[in-house]
């Protein structure tokens, strides 16, 4: 990492490429034997087949499934409109309601809506003020005409995990198929699709150390599920997704999720440890507040909203120094406060004051600890110029809806 | 999960009086007044405390809780008035102001808040210091 | 190129990633600066935006369009795909009918054929013998409630080239929108897309030397056009293709097309060259007809059609020694003769037994050689075994419908 | 524009025979009969020439349009032919020449207009040797 540059701790937006993917990717780029059209009839088509295949059977060992139950797509927002926007147009005689939560990704959430625009029903299930789907509000939103229920694994906003084996089993006992994004969880945490009793879940090779431009939908055969393709041409993947395919990055993802499952155990120990030390420090301040349930929760992401300043200038007091996201998504002139945060109970102003902190295999504790020391001071610093804490100053009443 | 508008550069005057802001901080005494526009809530919150003796503001001190422009123009504001008449009114009109720190049209409002807790500030100064001297 | 493997003529179904296109995509890999989102608000964001916008600027440099037209996307399917779905169901209150030729690629076709089963109606324009659209064609079959219009520029399997100005000028006039798949067209002959008249094109990465995995499709701002995006999340590139940008992909799409504007000239001279001596010794042979009107390809495509053997024979007698595409897409258990050729007025015979080479950048002349020579001994021994020429023989009734 | 059943690979018996097809051209002469079945028009025609001599199989030609099982059968069977009894049937039948060529099941068809070829030539071959002893 630059010395110029600010720590990075946005491993939840993207992970920096491990230096044996970029090698192993860089030796098919170069490959004069490798670069042929995975469709092709020839040697030069053989070999990129037999490259996409062993990564086909990396991504599967990784995340616990068949080979034959991978499809490579281009994003894991691809995977999860295809398998949203696949099920449910598949499905649209047999019922035309979906069942999601209002805390998933924006890609699961606008497939979601897209749907309702088409005249499909959808059921947005509150998480728990702990972030997480309670089984039972599922069942409660499952209806004799619903298609498909789609949650998240591991939310990219509060790292907390939600049960999937248990909102496969409500979701089995009414024969709804269930989908899970788990575009965050590889590397992360094991993942077993097999075990999960989910029938779709969304890979991103990105958030796991390999390339961007890169993701898979794994279809698992025991669903029996049938698919409308999103996109039409080559009929490349068992005409899921069609496009030539991209050997390099698919190979990427095969060697990332590979490394990943070998060593998630190990990252996930050393993280652990970096991010109790990042935490400790922080609450420390006072008037932190960590958004979701943390013994729920994945150890390398830390959301804390901090009381006393306002969301953008908390962001602009660090990010020269630590590179993280917030929680305040401003598309469009207005800032918007997190959706997640807000559905966990958060005010829109500690939805906004709140840092996503995300470590990841390459964060040092020399780093933690220049991250911890740059948010305490721009903390302090904009506390002095906000007058907090109010309350003690008995300025509660003046301030208004000051509180959390 | 990410925010464009941070990304905006700050003017270089901005990030100054954002990084170092000069007399955040309450004032009390004689001919001291109190103003206060905004809420933590709605995203912008200012409060000015402004000392006028002998129709001129001696000293000026705020507290905000808003984004960088707004803590940036509240701190200049209180450095600006100093030695200036105390009426109603800020020591640089808002679209001034708005150019001097090179807002973005659509915070243009936060800068009336700011022009309101300073215009009740002075008032209230000025309405104290009456009572004071009555 | 291993010299194990056989000579590649086959550049329209992929190219070799150029040398120098690997070593950009290897630095951006490999970059620790670079790897961020390029949505996020910090300095990796930053970087990762200057690079992509650093490539969109050449992409649009390379085919004459404003950096703010192009659209990132992950292949020209997609981008073939979001411009006729986009197009139309953006614009389905406006009218359902739209306009494409039978010799599309599959990507146009059945996205086309998509929309007819969602309840537009399609027409298919039957391109002349040589095999480009004549404009007075696709007057005929405009109508009143057409919203797009969609031709190739370069056939990917004849090489002819439509008259995209031709076809342009007649949609104009009747305020149709051109959409332009021009997959097959960067590098191999100038494209001016200000200047065609076209209001939307499609682009690959992987047939100009770049990657394969990325795409683009340009919106002409002069068109005025709107499209409804085909997938939802995140609202990258304007809301018209969700997903994280994937930065090196890009990177590599736009060093290869600005490699490819530079040198497209100097390429397309010296593959004319090598094409005609190969098609030279070929039609040498006798009983070899070319596909398509020579007038009008590209020089670095040449389809020919091989009487008097059966195409599996033809590719398996000359497979080992090169690669190619030929007219037979056996995607299935049967084997399905090219509908392009079939378009063209070839019988189904003469359609399956075709050849396409495709040369480029990195063919020698002694690749051609080899090349004539393994096609010229397969032909001569499958001929030997099949009795050709058969009237010659006095057989001619007896094989029944064996003449082209 | 690609091929995947091209690419399977063939097995090495029916490379031997595609890439070095014995027996193929005509024959002349006493005993020779000829049959063919199928159309180029239709992807496979074969034509044998068989020579049917004391009610053995002596001589055979084979011509073919074909995919490279089609003719690596064509030419097998005009090979093993040779010195059986000159009966309309194939040297071994159909569901045997399958398995040794490992053709894929979907080819079948390929191998009944082989043998109806086969089979015509024979009967042909009979009926002209008995016409001209006659
Ligand atoms: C949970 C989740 N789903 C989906 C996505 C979309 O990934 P991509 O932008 O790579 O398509 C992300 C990444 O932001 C994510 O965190
Ligand atoms: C004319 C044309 N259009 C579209 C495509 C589709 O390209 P991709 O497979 O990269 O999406 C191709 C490539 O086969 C093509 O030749």
């Amino acid at each position: 990492m630059s010395a110029r540059l600010p720590v990075y701790l946005d491993y939840a937006a993207s992970t920096p490429l491990d230096a044996r993917v970029a090698r192993r990717m860089n030796a098919v780029l170069t490959d004069a034997d490798a670069f042929g059209n995975a469709s092709s009839a020839h040697a030069y088509g053989a070999r990129a087949r037999e490259l996409v295949e062993a990564a086909r059977a990396q991504v599967a060992a990784a995340v616990g499934c068949e080979p034959a139950e991978v499809i490579f797509c281009s994003c894991a927002t691809e995977a999860d409109n295809l398998a949203i926007l696949g099920v449910a147009e598949y499905y649209r005689e047999r019922g035309r309601h979906v069942v999601t939560s209002r805390t998933e990704h924006k890609a699961v959430l606008d497939a979601c809506r897209e749907l309702g625009r088409r005249g499909w029903q959808v059921s947005f299930v509150t998480p728990s003020s702990g972030g997480y789907v309670e089984p039972a509000a599922v069942v409660a939103a499952l209806r004799a005409d619903t298609v498909l229920a789609t949650f998240m694994h591991v939310n990219n906003e509060t790292g907390v995990v939600n049960d999937i084996a248990g909102i496969a089993a409500v979701c089995r006992e009414r024969g709804v198929p269930l989908h899970v994004d788990a575009a965050q969880s590889v590397g992360k945490l094991p993942l077993d699709l097999a075990a999960s009793g989910a029938a779709l879940a969304s890979l991103a090779g990105h958030k796991a150390y390999g390339p961007k431009g890169v993701g898979a939908l794994v279809l698992r055969r025991s669903a029996g599920l049938q698919l409308a393709p999103q996109s039409y041409g080559g009929g490349q993947e068992r005409g899921l997704r069609s496009g030539t395919l991209a050997t390099h990055q698919i190979v990427g993802m095969g060697e990332a999720f590979a490394l990943a499952a070998r060593e998630c155990e190990a990252d996930r120990v050393r993280i652990a440890a970096l991010a109790a030390r990042l935490s400790e420090r922080l609450l420390a301040l006072g008037g932190v507040l960590r958004n979701g349930d943390a013994a729920r929760a994945v150890p390398h992401i830390l959301n804390l909203s901090f009381e006393g300043m306002e969301g953008e200038s908390l962001l602009a007091a660090i990010v020269d120094r630590v590179a993280l996201s917030t929680g305040s998504a401003c598309t469009s002139a207005k800032a918007e406060p997190s959706y997640v945060l807000r559905a966990l109970g958060r005010s829109a102003s500690l939805a906004e004051s709140s840092l996503r902190f995300s470590l990841g295999r390459f964060t040092t504790e020399a780093e933690v600890d220049t991250a911890a020391a740059a948010v305490a001071e721009a903390v302090l610093r904009l506390r002095a110029v906000s007058g907090y804490p109010w309350v003690a100053a008995g300025q509660a009443e003046t301030v208004g809806a000051a509180g959390p | 999960m990410s925010a464009a508008t941070h990304n905006v550069a700050y003017s270089a005057l901005t990030r100054r009086y954002f990084e170092h802001p000069v007399n955040a901080g309450v004032l009390h005494g004689l001919g001291v007044g109190r103003g206060e526009a905004g809420a933590v809530a709605e995203g912008t919150w200012v409060r000015f405390d402004v000392q006028v003796l002998h129709g001129i503001v001696t000293a000026a001190r705020f507290t905000a809780f808003g984004c960088p422009h707004v803590i940036a123009v509240a701190s200049w504001i209180t450095e600006a008035a100093a030695g200036r008449p105390g009426t109603p009114a800020l020591p640089e009109p808002v679209p001034a102001l708005r150019l001097r720190f090179e807002l973005p049209v659509e915070k243009l409002g936060r800068l009336l808040t700011i022009e309101d807790a300073w215009c009740a500030a002075i008032r209230a100064a000025v309405t104290n210091l009456g009572a004071a001297l009555d």
